[in-house]
């Protein structure tokens, strides 16, 4: 069977996210949330950040969740999936829970909730090497809150706390870079993917993930088209735009061994990318020629350290 | 004192155009409130905001559930129970739509000027409203958004839904 | 309103507070974004990008992180200023104890947001409450305008040497920092001059003379440093009270720490904090215009808490009704417990949690004594 | 908020506020569609069901593996579907039709 | 004491919890370590290596995902304690306030420290203070006796249908937690048959009804749910009288929320919390041998406040003496306000913090009106 | 001038932290804090976490401090260091500092402080590139506290948290790699050094930190006696055998570059090492001779992947 | 009431000498208490523990000031004025010393048994307070060292400061 | 606690309880040692210098660049600068000497 139609049948007909929910018109989060769910065989638990995820989807006393949920906070949801990860161990152990079918623990933070306030628990969790799968959606912004810059927001671009004007040309810093980091764990899986077009590389990460004998932690690039500033009919074409520049890259670390996931034929000019985002449109006055390069220079570079990284 | 309520999408401009009557009735001399309302829905989904004003100061900063007019930017939202809800029995709904609708003072505000929709229902409203005059609209809008907007076209946007509130009504 | 507003700006709360700010123009700006905060954080960064302030905004990582940078800032010798709302104040909690323990003058805006759980961005008071015992001033404001008047004075009370102590103007979220009424703003010059250069005693960066901040205090010491500190925030109220007036003289406006309304031969008066104490105004003249004999007492120092004052104003009240915007499960809520400290018996009511209303109808209620103890909560039975 | 007076009491929650999956009503969310909705040309469908993995309000209905139409109640008319269909079955078509 | 307690063991209070979270043996133990309440995690670590008890210990990295772990592991289906003291508790706020809305019977043990800064190891409830809104219980312990008492009970009042709170029991840090007292244990089996299985309503891993848990909330529910969760714990109060009689059924001993020591006919009666009380009552004997009409009312519930039953234990006191062990810097005493709320007029002392020692002699002082304010303080001036 | 003179010279008979503190006797940390503060020309400020080191030297109204320093708690020293930093910026724009002399911030947190609780202000001030020195005086453990585990504390080790005894063999989880989590936030200067008989290193590194071009991170090995379980006066050879046996490796990360700055002549056996501790004691029975070869692979692997990393 | 204090370093079984004291007088019927006070010093700095009974249940939680008897492990410590801080002309001041000390009864416990200063010294001040018994001590000892430690050794200890401190007392 | 009462009151603490080095008066930390104190033979002293950088107590007095001696109110005993003296010129000797 294709792996789509797997995906259709982890389902059987109840989407572990259903409609109804508040986020925008065409945003990329549920894509990423029902691919991966999708590709995980047997039952599930979501624990969930603070962000546009959980505020848009589980207004009380509605909820868009067909699979056991859990929210507590912001910064949390690493220390929400272990507690869970240690309930679910206790209580196997004492009997007190069906032996069979082993249950996925699955973490969704956005960027905000993974690289900068959520990380601490993440990191801690990982340490420890509780069973669960941690899902970064990465629309590199806090978007819930209105657009204001995370970690994860790259160089350059224009959010609310760091606008473009007379005197500033954007963010000033460059982007952390979460997978790595999150790789530096010595963890036995990590992976960096993105939703739209890659589906089917999210899908087979996924599925890796939930197998792995510990944590697992997946940096799914989505598609914001309020945040980034475009129409939302064109996020598959943006989410690829992102891959095709090699700005961000697939690619899996599997027991510290690093590996491309895609090579894209031909590598795009980021400034293209860059075009297509009102976030970026700052960059193209004469006098911000410079940053343009810069950002071209260094993902260049991060995309040679990471071929050389993966043997080359 | 005097209540409006503006239904609109997020986008729409709604919050701005109940700046935009506050402005202009402050310098009138009256005592004004503008205030959006805020939920967890997103871009697309339906939002209100208010207006409130009055000749003598306003002190109270309740919500505004049984307002004296209701403004509705976005057609499609027209027909929900949402938009007369509180709305007194000979209060104003005034809605953009080239269809008339029982009950309603329409305003054809997406044929008008599909990039104002805001403020030709401002200036419709002004002319329901009675008050305050399309100068001072001009002269908020472009206070409020002459860095961004050119001044003659924002208050040709005005003046157009004022010209269109006053035969619609004159016709009803 | 005595003054003419017809020339007056048409701004938000958080507006207000931002062009407060570009007056002011702090040294360093440490802020982690939240609802209903974040006008003024993207404001100030907006005024930044366009060369109107010069302050070095960090954009820290967690609100943990906003206030520890904000502390070490303003003890190294640099202004600073930050704002916060609910979960962010929470998160920081630990550290603004700190802050004021080690007298750091930092200047925070706190959008009130009730606390979670359920998570909710609306207004209530209990983040303000969470952190009662602190240290920290809180300052209450009814208005925009006060919340622009009052972010104008805060650094002056902050920074003065027998205070040294944050300050905190508290802002109903959304109800002030979102929604627009006429604000009047002073002349940015008048502001410099009001606010004046920032000096504190023992800067760190001055290294010809190295200091250790932040000690290990144990038994001996430590009841002494906490001793200190409460004389600090208690001779707050004073010089509060003075700042006031000397702004007052620039902007024919008064802040002060209560806002006594019609109390003058009242038998019922009722004690709130914030922007519900306008709503209550129109109600007081409503009744009193029905013969009614009532009055409001405003408290805005909530921290220091102007007990004499209070008692004072209330000593010939036949009853004092407080409504508190938090509550305290298991306990008595936070400002009724305060009155009836300095005042006496006192009836109680919880409102407005989460952003819920409070509407003239039920202060009516409140007043006539048919109002249950949550006023406002779907079918709360009235009290026996 | 006059409707609130309608909404259930405190004693009639669930502790905790925990909402029961099988109890909850979802809103309906086809009010966001401006004037927009998808329609599928059978004929041209080829079950690929692209569009229903990109649906963000999971508005697209199956009938086992096959495509079979759009939930109007729940679908923003936000377009993806009709973008990334291979085979232009689907067009966004004015609302009221 | 009139049991025999030639038979009992000399275990400090941090090792009576130990003895007390063995016989539970908790299914989840996530924690962080601090000073005072390392005995107490340590001697758990060691049970679990020597075998004898048999929960999943979480190491955290914070006490924000101690607490954290810990509501996600209760609400997931499994019995769940923990501990921390002062700047743990501190930066656990925020999550304490969503156990108790998440209604998280998650079971903790609080070994009172005082907060920073300055930074300080020893006693004081300033850390108790902090989330006194938060919807917590929180029951202090006299002696190394009550605080295993109160462990034991703890899991039967947190998982009670009607409750379904995180309980903390609040051990005075060092006083009790590390000072070694006779200690009667009961017997294994009985402990775990008194406090039965665990059992909640909507166990997050109960995958066959799939539930949604920590939404979020408008202003249309929030205030119901937090009105359902001050129902809750004023609930709570009568549920701890029934159990503390049900456990003094098998140790011979009473817990309650109130101790009323020597009330009767008393004239000027002395309140407080915690440890202090047994320092209090010998002070209260002598005074009585010498013919003085004085008591104690020692509050154990300090959340639920059982603000009925003060009142009603002070009715007939000329005189209401409330001992706070944490200042309101800026406001009046957490204790102090809250008695005044529930019983008319009091005066006020502060004592204790970061370690203080509180003696016979400052007692006498207090009771005969010669004490300052703060009492045990380096030259503090007698009320005028 | 020998490099230890220039540490003599910088001192100017004033050392930066005194004697008179309440550390143990023989505790490792001071070393490490002079070595590092001697090498570093110019003014210097200290922030510091709580741990052994702050409570030890700071006690009211007393202090061993001799240069500017500052402590708010224990999870936020980076974030102190930050606003110390942005006031700096702040003041010397504003021209209310001396404009000569660079001023360099120093901040100190244990391995708790550090790896754990302090993780994520750490590496929000890393991405936000602020001009700071960040050493961890890594001693394995929660040592104030009485010993617990950390994300520092070896496999195996005994702590007060992760005891052994009949159903437990010390601590279950390998340490977490913070040195390669500070690298891979893309930051300037990263170093691995020791103090003990490795002061050299330590020293050259902390000069070079300080001379980096925005954050640079150091991690120290010091020595706990007490928590290790050993003689003071063995610490020397302590540190030593954690350096010659490959457990911990010294080694600097220059712009992304690796670079090994000390590879041991011959690689001792682990086992000589753990020996000397009782933390380790555990480990030397019969029940547990695979864990102490599970350390040994693990000790192996990660040093032949350090190796590579360096270039080979 | 009774109250002892404890001087000695970090590590030198203070802090045991004072609990084996409370749970041999517990078990002879005393109310007791025991506890070590705490600060920011560390190993190799003087420490204090206490031992606190009475006939009567004691309640009061209070720190020792004014001990009754004051018993100094580490010689070193013994001439500062720490040790005699609080101590009532007559009270008692025991000290592990070789040397005479004037005021105090001397006891050469680190001669006597290296290994278990603290439990000689134990030993000794049982001999001076007349109370507990040597029988309760050594029955104490076994039962919370039991499982690291010989009983047999434990009671040897106890024993011989028991016999050194009525030899010494003798002579004074 | 008796002595308490001798320390200073809260009037005359800085504010925030900062320490000012100049006035900071550091406790002697000697009464540590256990009955060894280090003990130098100036003879085979090579101004290494090696102790002073070991020492954890800042106990090793210099003279310019020279080894000058210990700083006994301070050293603690711990024999680390015995342990690395290179020509074993430190010996630790009994305190009372
Ligand atoms: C402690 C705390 N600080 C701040 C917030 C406010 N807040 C809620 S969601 C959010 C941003 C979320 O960003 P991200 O994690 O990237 O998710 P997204 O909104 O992009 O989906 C912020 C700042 C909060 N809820 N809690
Ligand atoms: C929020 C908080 N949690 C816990 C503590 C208690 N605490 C103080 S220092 C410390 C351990 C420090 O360990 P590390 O950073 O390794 O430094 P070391 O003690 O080893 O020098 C702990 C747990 C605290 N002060 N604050
Ligand atoms: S703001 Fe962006 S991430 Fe949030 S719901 Fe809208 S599109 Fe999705
Ligand atoms: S238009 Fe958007 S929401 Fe509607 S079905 Fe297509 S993808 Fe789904
Ligand atoms: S995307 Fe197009 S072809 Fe594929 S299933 Fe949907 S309608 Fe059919
Ligand atoms: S416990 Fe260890 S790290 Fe702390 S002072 Fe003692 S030797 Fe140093
Ligand atoms: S013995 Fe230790 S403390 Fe004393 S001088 Fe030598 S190294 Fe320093
Ligand atoms: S280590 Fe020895 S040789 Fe070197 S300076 Fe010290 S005493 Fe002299
Ligand atoms: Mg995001
Ligand atoms: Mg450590």
């Amino acid at each position: 069977m294709s792996r789509l139609k797997t995906l259709v049948r982890e389902e059987h007909g109840t989407p572990p996210l259903r409609g109804g929910h508040s986020l925008c018109q065409g945003c990329g989060i549920p894509m990423v949330v029902r691919t991966v769910l999708d590709s995980i065989e047997g039952p599930k638990v979501v624990v969930s950040a603070t962000g546009c995820l959980e505020v848009a989807t589980t207004r009380f006393p509605t909820t868009a969740w067909n699979v056991p949920w859990l929210h507590l906070a912001f910064e949390n949801a690493a220390a929400g999936a272990s507690g869970v990860e240690a309930a679910y161990r206790a209580l196997r152990r004492r009997g007190g829970l069906p032996q069979d079918d082993e249950l996925t623990i699955v973490a969704f933070a956005g960027d905000g909730g993974t690289y900068d306030i959520g990380l601490q628990a993440l990191s801690g969790a990982l340490e420890r090497r509780h069973k669960f799968v941690f899902v970064c959606y990465d629309n590199e912004a806090y978007m819930n809150t209105g657009i204001q810059r995370s970690g994860a927001t790259p160089f350059g671009a224009a959010t609310t706390t760091s606008p473009a004007g007379a005197a500033s040309f954007g963010k000033v810093q460059q982007r952390k870079d979460l997978t790595a980091i999150a790789a530096a764990h010595g963890i036995p899986y990590v992976a960096q993917s993105a939703a739209g077009p890659h589906w089917h590389d999210l899908s087979v990460k996924a599925a890796r993930a939930a197998k792995a004998d510990g944590p697992a932690f997946l940096n799914a690039l989505a598609d914001c088209p309020l945040g980034w500033g475009h129409e939302a009919r064109l996020s598959p074409s943006i989410v690829d735009g992102a891959v095709e520049s090699c700005f961000w890259p697939l690619y899996e670390v599997v027991d510290g061994a690093w590996r491309l996931t895609y090579r894209p034929a031909e590598k795009q000019p980021v400034e293209q990318w860059l075009r297509s985002q009102k976030r970026f449109a700052h960059l193209f006055s004469p006098a911000a020629a410079e940053t343009l390069e810069e950002i071209q220079r260094r993902v260049d570079a991060d995309w040679d350290a990471l071929v050389a990284r993966c043997g080359g | 004192m005097k209540e409006i309520r503006w239904h609109a999408r997020a986008g729409q401009g709604a919050k701005t155009a109940a700046q935009l009557l506050a402005v202009a009735l402050l310098r009138e001399g009256k005592s004004v409130q503008a205030f959006p309302e805020y939920g967890p829905e997103r871009r697309g989904s339906p939002m209100r905001a208010y207006t409130r004003y009055d000749g003598r100061p306003i002190r109270r900063r309740d919500s505004i559930e049984e307002p004296d007019a209701v403004v509705v930017l976005e057609p499609s939202l027209a027909r929900g129970a949402e938009v007369t809800a509180g709305l007194a029995p000979g209060g104003l709904l005034l809605v953009n739509s080239a269809e008339p609708i029982a009950g309603a003072v329409c305003v054809p505000a997406g044929r008008i000027a599909p990039d104002a929709v805001n403020l030709v229902m401002l200036g419709a409203l002004a002319a329901c409203l009675g008050e305050p005059s399309l100068e001072g609209l001009a002269a908020a809008a472009a206070e409020v958004l002459g860095r961004k907007a050119d001044p003659a076209r924002l208050a040709a946007a005005l003046e157009a839904g004022h010209r269109a509130a006053r035969e619609e009504r004159w016709a009803a | 309103m005595a003054t003419d507003l017809t020339h007056a700006q048409l701004l938000t709360g958080g507006e207000a507070i931002v062009e407060a700010m570009c007056q002011i123009d702090p040294d360093v700006v440490p802020v982690y974004p939240i609802t209903p905060q974040t006008p003024i954080i993207q404001g100030y960064a907006k005024a930044i990008a366009d060369g109107r302030a010069h302050g070095e905004m960090v954009n820290v990582e967690s609100e943990h992180s906003a206030m520890s940078a904000a502390i070490a800032a303003a003890v190294a010798g640099a202004r600073t200023m930050t704002a916060t709302s609910s979960q962010g104040l929470a998160l920081m909690a630990e550290v603004v104890y700190i802050a004021a323990s080690m007298r750091a003058p930092v200047v925070m805006t706190l959008g009130n947001r009730a606390l979670s759980g359920p998570i909710n961005i609306h207004c209530d008071h209990s983040d303000s409450m969470l952190i009662r015992d602190s240290g920290a001033i809180q300052l209450f404001a009814e208005s925009a305008q006060e919340a622009y008047d009052l972010t104008v004075l805060a650094p002056r009370l902050a920074e003065h040497p027998d205070v040294l102590l944050p300050v905190i103007v508290c802002v109903d979220g959304f109800t002030l920092t979102h929604s627009a009424e006429p604000v009047e703003l002073l002349d940015g010059e008048l502001v410099r001059d009001f606010v004046g250069e920032y000096r504190i005693p023992h800067p760190l960066l001055d290294l010809a003379a190295p200091t250790t901040q932040g000690p290990f205090a144990m038994p001996d010491y430590y009841f002494e440093l906490r001793r200190q500190q409460a004389a600090a925030i208690d001779g707050a109220l004073v010089l509060f009270e003075e700042l006031g007036e000397e702004l007052g003289d620039l902007t024919g406006r008064r802040v002060g720490a209560l806002d006594r309304y019609r109390l003058e031969g009242a038998r019922r008066a009722l004690v709130c904090l914030g922007s519900t104490a306008g709503t209550a105004k129109d109600v007081v003249d409503e009744l009193r215009h029905e013969g009614e004999q009532v009055g409001l007492l405003r408290v805005c120092s909530y921290r220091p808490f102007p007990a004499a004052e209070v008692r004072e104003a209330l000593a010939s009240v036949d009853e004092v009704i407080v409504l508190d915007r938090a509550d305290s499960p298991g306990g008595a809520p936070a400002l009724a417990v305060e009155v009836a400290y300095a005042a006496g018996p006192v009836r109680s009511h919880v409102y407005g949690l989460g952003g819920r209303d409070l509407h003239p109808a039920d202060l009516r209620e409140v007043f006539a004594g048919t109002a249950g103890r949550y006023v406002g909560l779907r079918s709360e039975p009235c009290p026996a | 908020m006059g409707g609130l007076k309608t909404l259930k009491t405190w004693p009639e929650l669930e502790p905790g506020g925990v909402v029961l999956r099988d109890e909850a009503v979802q809103p309906a969310t086809g009010g966001w569609r401006t004037g927009l909705r998808p329609d599928a040309d059978l004929e041209l469908c080829v079950d690929c069901l692209l569009c229903w993995l990109y649906c963000p309000d999971s508005a697209v209905r199956l009938d086992g593996t096959a495509f079979a139409g759009f939930d109007l109640d729940h679908c923003k008319g936000c377009e993806l579907c009709a973008e990334v269909c291979p085979t232009g079955a689907i067009e966004m078509v004015p609302d009221g039709d």
